[in-house]
Formats: structure tokens, C-alpha cells, sequence
């Protein structure tokens, strides 16, 4: 598709995703230093899905809502990574005043509602989100993303099909990294195609390279494009895969290393970046000098972060109603 | 003031919230085309329309966790649950995301959603179906629970409730919504958190909230009878919890029961029990007492289910008890 | 098919359907008289469902779970119309002992494992049955059925895909009933035809006559059969028609009289009393005949159960614990 | 005797019953290939293969349920929950059909079935995944709850929960997986039901269960050089509820407090805390204090999730107001 996107977009999309995995690099980094602890769970990999996906959104409409592996989609929709990394190190100064941590990123004012540690759980609530937007009469659309372990919950079913009932512009995004914790999809799928489950709700369902930014960017700009006008939910399956283990503590025995390396070739950043030396919108030492900025502003979270302080014992008591 | 049903009294709340507020919505089974499995929501549908008063499939988890997505995007959803019984399949969305959702977000978000329907036994219905489950909810923090015990409170309480911004557990009964009481024609709130002496005594307080107060007056009448005095504090709301109120009519009286029908153990009514027995313990000159369901499940059998549950008999044994009182 | 069936396995099928409605038209008349009370969920209109795929089964190995809507399914497992019409009156001679009441048939001998009054709840629970066939290599399998209404929660969705991967022998049947409570079926399904939502699963489905036994009857032995051989799960969306309200209190206003009046003139009852009499099995008379057996049993259920003491009040406490 | 960790006492318990009895199956997510989310069933699937060692699908309601009715069927399936947090997602199946199919057939059917997993705070997981939930199901008649707090009483308790004849929910802890103590070589069972005095004292009884149980034992420890005699009663299993034993500590040292580490209300702690009121009224020099979680959701920090959780500082403070000493 030649000249169909600006240098412009594309050194977004790849800003982006490189601000994920720098981001993510640190954060591990942080996490063997003790300053960030329990559940971490890196998207490295996975790039292209929220990337792609939140670049077709307009966050003064739109919505963002996901499990626990969330610090990607907070970042696209615009979190500052300060605020993030605050978070994770539970600063009063990150985005849920160091409540939340890793699993509860949350940016009202970006439309991100979460963040959710239960599997499944922020499923019914997108749909949710989705009800007052059609209720509203808004053109607006929800993205719902959960994992390849999540759609096997009754949440999901139920979800879908009050989606359809109630045209809903709800798009259900089941990032499908191959893994849930230690399992392969394929031990505990009925079906190996997820799209195909959307038959059962009377949804377009689709499948769609999740290591390819673009492809991401285009399948879901569609359905946007679709659900603003005519709200109804749309269903993909996003074939993906993550670099990491579960959580940091996961030593990810159960693949093998062949596996990895093999999917690593397909690099989601490296695949944008091949697109734009192609297009000739970028070379070496434009990448570099992305790179080097994005580098620059994750060490700005880190000291951010380091520098902020403490919330105070008596916020415990705060926030617990409104 | 006028006579109305308890039924009556929580459609007229909805409807008032309704018409002053387009981001009250209502959802659940049945409620829109069939007027609500109790008829509480009779008349909506036709006065709000099928954008308004939504019925959904039987998908509590699902449509549970729509009503917390809703409150979360800026609407007030009121949403039934046919009964209690069923919202144990929509647990997690009430614990994990509405009671949560305010403190991960480190406050920056707020669930004004409220979850309604009828809670405990009503008759013949066996295990499944009468379970007094307040205390599922009540145990956790970012709840608020309420539980009124006469039309009137019915009424203003849960038009508190709706303009209340946190997430609400609202327990009616299917016994209640036939019995009457005075409401007043225009509008009024009940703040949440505050307890009503429903009968003023000087013996021994009664504790007491939702369908069992009415065991409560009768038995309180029955003892006036033989001389006993009793005092009756109807808490209303369980969280908050005006404990207050309870202590001073305690510390008064010196004898208490906490009465309730849902299972004893580790119970709203136990709690409540414990705190008296510590906060009014210079004051108490007897144990407080709790009269509760049995604690088994349901039986079919209608005798057997009379039985399992509290009774003014039951009241009024245990009241001569803390008393010391042969009965 | 001419000859297919011998006139003793119609005579039995008929006896069957036939015993379910004057049953229940009994209990309906009892209830009216206040001897049973709390929900009475009545299955005429589709006796030709369970009477038809029970009819499949072998129980000394094979297994039956079912809703609330459970006075049939008990029936044709060979509960007693005595012990069945005593649960009803809440009777210490009853299945439960009075215990369960209309909804809590069971029948632990005939393998008629409940009965159970959440919509859906049933279903992981039947799973977990043709769990223990296949972990003993047994060749059971369990019939699992449910309502229209109770496809749309999040237990179904798990099931089929639990039953999927560990290829349990599971017969799951749907009895769509066009209604759930007040609510036409259609309003609440994102489809129409419940069949297709076994592709999500990798599951034949199938719909079905549920008004013509013979038809019902066919379709599960043949999925019977296939299930003892090579254990696996098998989906049918079976169409039929409840002729009464919900429940006693319900006046089922949500239908047309014209409605009801169609779906009578498919009686199942009548549709098998026709095939016979064409086959030459029977007449009015020998209709006549068993239809009086049938009713005298059912008077004479009656007559047990008003006889039968109720239960002591120290009954409370018993059955709590094993 | 052998020292061995609690995580290997829960895994000698399962092996030992799988090798016993052939109807004891072991299912959840990552029990079999990936040897237990915390390692618990660590070399199972090796030994017993994937027809009894089975991993699941993220599907608690449904494996939940297949749990009951494979126990309904006449296996003794045990179910691990990752945590206790996500069997909330399975609570219907646990309260309608674990803890009534017995009843409700009037006694033909019965439910062994286990479910086990951590159940409480471990470190840094925030509000989602920090719950001590057991009063859910603590309160529910038909269940069976059982908390040890060592080792032994873990092995000895797990071997008899599996050879129960009814649903029993079993709470082990996250933290207390590597927490090390003697255990027996040989087979052992402790029966539910029984509390344990696991230290004897004289000035003031603190009743607990679980991982507080450590709590205790070190504020004892402190609190012993201060010239104060505590005894210690470990309840190990909430439901049945050894109530005897606690009188019998509270009447002997006639001051009591209650330790756990949920929500307080309406918690198993201010159930047992009402009991002792009432039970040991006439023996009680002081209320009876309960020390629990702070009443807000789990927040991520460190600093605030410990000031949330019950501490050695706050009993030791709280023991000594029950004594009426300054602290
Ligand atoms: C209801 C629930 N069950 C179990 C868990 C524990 N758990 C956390 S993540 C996870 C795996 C989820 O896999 P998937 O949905 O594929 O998402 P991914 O981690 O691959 O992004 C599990 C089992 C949980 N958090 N919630
Ligand atoms: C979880 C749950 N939600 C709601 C109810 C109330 N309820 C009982 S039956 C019913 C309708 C079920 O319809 P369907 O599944 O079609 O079965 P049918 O009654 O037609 O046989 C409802 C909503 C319930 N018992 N359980
Ligand atoms: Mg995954
Ligand atoms: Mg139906």
C-alpha cells in the first residue's frame, strides 16, 4: 500500500511500541533491583496489538479496557510513562497513587478504565462502557482486549452475546499470545481458530497478525469505522506472542527456545521498521534517534519515580468511597 | 399520608430518580416487557421506554458487570436481580470491579450503580431460593448495603441510594412487597448510615433490619403485654453502620438481642452482637443474644421452613432470656 | 420407517408421556387446592423431550441432570409417581423427604442426579459426571439438559469447551421452549438457531423436533451410541412448547391465545397416539386404556401422598452433613 | 521428626490419598504441567498421569462445578483454585449445588469434594488479589472450613478433609507455602473440628486460624518477656467450630482476644468474638477484642499493605489493653 500513511503516523506507531518496550525493559530492570514487586507482567512482543489497535481511537470518544497486562495500552493512550513507572514503584505520584500497581493502570481522563487482575472480569464491564455509549447516542466504541486464557470464561460468552442483542460498539480483542500462564491455548481450546466463535453470537469474527502494526491498525480502523456508524460489536482474534514469561517470576520452561527465537524473527518493531526504510521514512539513525529519545524519557520515569514520595499511612482510608 | 406497598413504595423511588435523572437507567430479568418478575417495576417500560428500562437475558455475571461499565462511563444504573439467590453467579463482578474499581484507580473513578431484588425466604421455595445473603456483602469494604424494613424507609433510602456515587447492595424481600405503610406524597431522603428507634423501650433493645423488624413490633407488642419494654432499633443500612444509635439505646436498656434471618454464623446479626457485647460491655447484664435462622439450608416442607426461621416466638423466648425471665 | 419400533416400546413411550401430563395436571389441581405450594414448573407440551432421549438411555450406566423443570425427566427415570407427588406435598415419603420440593427431584438409584432451581447451575455439574464415566472407562454418558433461557450463561460456555478437551460423554440439550419466564427467546439470543453455537466448541449441534418423541428418540441414540464408543460431547437445540405459564403464577400474557392454540394442534402426545394407530398399535380404546392406568396411578399418588406423614421437625438438622 | 514445608506437607497429603484411593483426582489451572501456580502438586502429573492429575482451562465456574458433580458421581476430586480470589467467579457452584445437593435430596447424594488453594494477602498484589475471603464460605451450612496454620496441621488436616464425605473448603496461604515445621513420617489425620492450644498461658487467650497463627506465636514470644502469659488457641477449622476449647482458654485466662486476617465485618474473627461474649460472659474482666485487616481494599504499596495487615506490634498492643495495660 504505498504512500497510504504518512512518515508521520508511521514514527508514531513505531515511537510507540518502542516506548512499550523500553518502558518494559526498564521496569524488569527496576523489578530485580526491588524497587517495583509482585505480579509484572511485560507485553514485550505484543507490541503491535495495542499500538495498532488504540491508533484507530479517538480517546475523547472511544475506550480502553484490558487485564493486567496493561502498562501498553495505558502508554498508547497517553499515559505519561512517569505517571506509570510511578505507579509500579507505588508512588503517590503514579496514575492510581500507588493503589494500583502494574495490574490497575487506570486514565479516566484517556478514556483507559483499567487494568483488571481477574481473567475475564473486565470483559462484562467494557460491555458495560459500551451500554452508555449507545444509550448516550455517542459515536464512540469500546476496545475490549483479554487473552487467549480469558476466552474460555463464562464472562466472555455472556459479554458477546448481550453485545449483540443490544448492538453494542463493543470490538473484542482476544490477544492471542499462544499462552495462558504455563498453557498452550491449544491444551485447553476447543478450537484452535477463536474467530470461529463468533459465529455462535452472530458477530463478524476475524483473525489478524498481531506482529504486524499495520495489519492491526487496518483490521480495527474497519470495524471502528463500522461500529460509529452502525454500533454493533466486532470480534478478532489477535495471533501474537510474548517474549517474556507470565509474570517475573515465570521461567517459561514450558516452550522451547527454538520457539522463541523463531517468533522474535518476527518482530513487531522490526517489521514497522523495515516497512519505513522501504518507504524510505527511516534509516539507521532516524531509528536510533526514536529510540535514543524514548530511552531517555523511561530513564526521566525511572528518577520521576525514584524522587517521588511515598503516599502517607492515612491514604490507606482514601478512595475507598467516593 | 398515603397507604402504599413496600412494592409501590421502591417503583415510585425509581420513578422519581427516573424522571429527574436521564442517567438512571434500569436492567435486569423480566423487568421491562413482564413489569418485573415482583411487578416492582410495573409501568416503566411504558413511561421510559425500551432504551431505559432494559430486560436482559439470564446472564447475572454478564449483565452485572454491564451495570458496573455503565456507572463506571457516567450513567446511574439500578439493576435487579431477580433474587439474591441468582447474583451468586455475579459475585465476582460486585467484589472484584464495583467495590474495587474506586481504590485500584486510586480514586479517579466512581461506581454509582445499585444492585437490587428481593433477599432472604419467602415460602416453599427450598435450598436454592431462600437465602439471606446480606453478609456476602457486607463483609466487603467499597459496598454500601441497605436494608430498609417499611415502605417509607424503602423509599428514601433508595433514592439515596441511587444519587449515592459508590455501589449499593439494596435488599428488599418478596415477603415485603405486599405489606403497607405510609408514605408521603413529595420528596424525601433517607440518608444512608442512620439507624431509627422503630419503638421506644426501656427493657431490652431489639437490633434488627429489613423483613425480620416486623417480627420484632409484634413480639415488642406481645411483651408490652407481660410487662416488657422493648426498645427497637432498626439499623436500616448495614454499611455504613450508625453504631451509635445502637450503643445508646444499649447502654439504656443493658439487655439486647440482634435479630435477623439469614444463617448465624459469622452473620450481620453476629457481628452487630459482638460489637454491642465489646463497645457496651460496663453496660450489658446479660450476653447479647442473636436470633437467626437455623443453620441449615431451606427445607421444602412448610413446617420444617417456619421452623428454620425466626419467629415472634422465637423473639420472645430469647427477650425473657436476656432478661432472665423464666418463659 | 415402518416396522422400526415394536409396539411395546411405543405403548412404553406413550405410557411415559401420558404419565407426565396427568401428573402434572394433578399437581396443578392440587396446587389450586393449596397441598403444594412455592414453584411449580410444569412440562406439559414437551413431555416428548425427555420422554423421547430418556428413552435412549441405559441407567445402570447413563446419567440425567436437569433444571427446575424436573418432574418429567424424574418420571421417565422411573422415580415412583408416589414418591414424586409426595415430594411435592413436602411429605417424609417424598424423593428428597420433603426436602426439595418441585424443583429438587432426585433419584440417586435410577440415576436421576437433580433437579437443580439456578438457571445454568446444572451444567458444569453433569460435566463433572461424564467426568467420572471417562475417568473409570465406563461407557456411560449423561444426558445434561437446560432451558432456552440458561444458554446465555457464562456455565454453558465453559462446559461445552471443558467437555470438548477432555472428550467427556456429554449430551448437551437444549429445550427450547421459545420462552424463558416472559421472555420470547428471540429478544435475548444474538441467534436464532442455537445449533450453530456448537461450532464455537467443535461440537456436532443439531436442532430437533421436540414435539415428535420418535424424532427426539432417534437423534439421541444415535449421539448415545456414538458417545459410549468414542466418549465425546454432542449439542441439540430441541424446539417444543411449554403449554402452561412459567411457573403456577404465571398468566404467560406474553403470548397470543392463537400461539398456544398452533402448538397444541402438534401435541406430541397426539403426534405418537396418530403414528400408532397408523401402525395399527393401538385405538381409542387402547389409548383409552393406558390413559386410565395412567390416571389411576397418578390418584393414587395422590392418595399417598395426602396419607404420608410430614416430616419431624428434628428433620432440619438431618442431611446437612453426610 | 523430618522438618518439610507447608507446601510439601499439602503435596505428601495429595499423594499420599491419590495412592490410597484411586476416586481422589487432582484438577485446576497449571496443576499438572506446570506443577501447581506455587508448586503444590510439584511431580504429580509424573506420578499419577493426566488422567488424575488435570490442568483446566481459566474456566473457575466450570471446573468448580465438574468438581461437584464428579464428586456427586463417586470420585473424591480435589479442586485447586489458584487463589482464593478467583473462586468467586465459582461461588454459585459452591453454595448451590457443593453445599445442598445433600440436602435437598433429603441425604441420597453426598459431596466429597476438596477445594484448596492460597487464600489471603501475599506481597505487592494489590486490591484483586489480596482477599482472606473464607467468611463467604465460613457462613455457609453444608460446607466444612478448615485453616491450618502449620505444617502438620496441614498434612493431617488435608488427609482428613479428603476423606470427608462433604465439600470442604481448604485455606492455605501463599505466604505460608515455604514456612517450614515438623511432620511425621507416617500417616497421620487430624479430625476437623478440633481447635489446638498451641502455647498455654495464663493471662490472656488469643484465638486464631491460618497464617495469623505465626502473629501469635511471636507476640506471645515478646510479649512473655513482659511478664504477660499468653495462651494461644488455634481454631484450624472454622466450620465445625470447636467452641468448647476456646471457653475453656477464655474461662481459665478470662481475657480474650481474636486474631485473623480478613475484613472485620461480619468475619469469622467477630463470629468467634460474639460466641466468647456470650458464652463467657460471666468470666470476661474485658471485651473481647478482635484484630483483624483494616476495612479498605488491598493497596500495592508496601508501606500501606502492611500498615492494612494485622501485625506482631498491633496484638501485642491489643493484648495488653485487654489487660488494661498502657502500652
Ligand atoms: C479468574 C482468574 N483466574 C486465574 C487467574 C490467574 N491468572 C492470571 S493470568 C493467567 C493466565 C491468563 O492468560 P491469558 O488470558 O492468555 O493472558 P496473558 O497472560 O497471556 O496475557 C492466570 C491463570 C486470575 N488472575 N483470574
Ligand atoms: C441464575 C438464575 N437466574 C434467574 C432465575 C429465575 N428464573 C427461573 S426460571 C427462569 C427462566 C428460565 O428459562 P429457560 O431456561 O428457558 O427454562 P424454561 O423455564 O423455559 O424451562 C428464570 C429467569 C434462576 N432460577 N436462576
Ligand atoms: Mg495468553
Ligand atoms: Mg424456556
Amino acid at each position: 500500500m504505498p504512500g497510504k500513511y504518512s512518515k508521520k503516523f508511521l514514527e508514531k506507531l513505531l515511537r510507540d511500541m518502542l516506548l512499550i518496550r523500553r518502558f518494559e525493559e526498564k521496569a524488569a530492570q527496576m523489578y530485580g533491583l526491588r524497587k517495583i514487586g509482585g505480579f509484572l507482567h511485560l507485553y514485550i512482543g505484543q507490541e503491535a496489538v495495542a499500538t495498532g489497535s488504540i491508533a484507530a481511537l479517538d480517546l475523547q470518544k472511544d475506550y480502553v479496557l484490558t487485564g493486567y497486562r496493561d502498562h501498553a495500552h495505558a502508554l498508547v493512550c497517553g499515559m505519561d510513562p512517569k505517571v506509570a513507572m510511578a505507579e509500579l514503584y507505588g508512588k503517590l505520584t503514579g496514575c492510581s497513587k500507588g493503589k494500583g500497581g502494574s495490574m490497575h493502570f487506570y486514565d479516566a481522563e484517556k478514556h483507559m478504565l483499567g487494568g483488571n487482575g481477574i481473567v475475564g472480569s473486565q470483559i462484562p464491564v467494557a460491555t458495560g462502557v459500551g451500554l452508555k455509549i449507545r444509550y448516550r447516542r455517542e459515536d464512540g466504541v469500546v476496545l475490549c482486549y483479554f487473552g487467549d486464557g480469558a476466552i474460555h470464561q463464562g464472562s466472555f460468552h455472556e459479554s458477546l452475546n448481550l453485545a449483540k442483542i443490544w448492538k453494542l460498539p463493543v470490538i473484542y480483542i482476544c490477544e492471542n499470545n499462544q499462552y495462558g500462564m504455563g498453557t498452550d491455548f491449544r491444551r485447553v481450546s476447543a478450537v484452535e481458530d477463536f474467530s470461529v466463535m463468533a459465529t455462535g453470537y452472530g458477530i463478524p469474527g476475524k483473525q489478524v497478525d498481531g506482529m504486524d502494526v499495520l495489519e492491526v491498525y487496518e483490521s480495527i480502523s474497519r470495524a471502528v469505522a463500522k461500529a460509529r456508524k452502525e454500533p454493533s460489536p466486532f470480534f478478532f482474534e489477535v495471533k501474537t506472542y510474548r517474549y517474556k514469561g507470565h509474570s517475573m517470576s515465570d521461567p517459561a520452561k514450558y516452550r522451547t527456545k527454538e520457539e522463541l527465537e523463531a517468533h522474535k524473527k518476527q518482530d513487531p518493531i522490526l517489521i514497522l521498521k523495515g516497512y519505513m526504510e522501504e518507504k524510505g521514512f527511516t534509516d539507521e539513525a532516524g531509528f536510533k534517534k526514536i529510540d535514543d529519545e524514548v530511552r531517555k524519557e523511561v530513564i526521566e520515569a525511572v528518577d520521576f519515580s525514584e524522587n517521588s514520595p511515598e503516599p502517607e499511612e492515612e491514604a490507606l482510608y482514601e478512595d475507598v468511597y467516593a | 399520608m398515603a397507604i402504599i406497598t413496600f412494592r409501590d413504595a421502591i417503583r415510585e423511588a425509581i420513578d422519581e430518580e427516573m424522571e429527574r435523572d436521564d442517567s438512571v437507567i434500569l436492567l435486569g430479568e423480566e423487568v421491562a416487557q413482564y413489569n418485573g418478575a415482583y411487578k416492582v417495576s410495573r409501568g416503566l417500560l411504558d413511561k421510559y421506554g425500551a432504551a431505559r428500562v432494559i430486560d436482559t437475558p439470564i446472564s447475572e455475571e454478564g449483565f452485572t458487570g454491564v451495570g458496573v461499565g455503565a456507572a463506571l462511563a457516567g450513567l446511574r444504573p439500578i439493576v435487579e436481580w431477580m433474587t439474591f439467590n441468582f447474583s451468586l453467579m455475579a459475585y465476582d463482578q460486585v467484589v472484584s470491579n464495583a467495590a474495587k474499581s474506586r481504590y485500584m484507580s486510586g480514586g479517579q473513578l466512581k461506581v454509582p450503580v445499585v444492585f437490587r431484588g428481593p433477599n432472604g425466604p419467602a415460602e416453599y421455595l427450598a435450598a436454592q431460593h431462600s437465602q439471606a445473603l446480606e453478609v456476602i456483602y457486607a463483609h466487603i469494604p467499597g459496598l454500601k448495603v441497605v436494608a430498609p424494613g417499611t415502605p417509607y424507609d424503602a423509599k428514601g433510602l433508595l433514592k439515596s441510594s441511587i444519587r449515592d456515587d459508590n455501589p449499593v447492595i439494596f435488599l428488599e424481600s418478596e415477603m415485603m412487597y405486599a405489606w403497607k405503610g405510609e408514605v408521603p406524597a413529595g420528596e424525601y431522603l433517607i440518608p444512608l448510615g442512620e439507624a431509627d428507634i422503630k419503638r421506644e423501650g426501656s427493657d431490652v433493645t431489639i437490633v434488627t433490619f429489613s423483613k425480620p423488624l416486623k417480627l420484632a413490633r409484634e413480639a415488642a407488642g406481645e411483651l408490652e403485654k407481660e410487662g416488657i419494654s422493648v426498645e427497637i432499633v432498626d439499623v436500616r443500612s448495614i454499611r455504613p453502620l450508625d453504631e451509635e444509635t445502637i450503643y445508646t439505646s444499649v447502654r439504656k436498656t443493658n439487655r439486647c438481642l440482634v435479630l435477623e434471618e439469614s444463617w448465624p454464623f459469622a452473620s450481620v446479626g453476629s457481628h452487630i452482637a459482638w460489637l454491642i457485647s465489646k463497645n457496651c460491655f460496663d453496660y450489658l447484664d446479660a450476653p447479647v443474644e442473636l436470633v437467626s435462622m437455623e443453620d441449615v439450608p431451606m427445607p421444602y416442607n412448610h413446617r420444617l421452613e417456619l421452623a428454620v426461621q425466626p419467629s415472634v416466638e422465637k423473639v420472645k423466648e430469647v427477650c425473657k432470656r436476656v432478661l432472665y425471665k423464666e418463659s
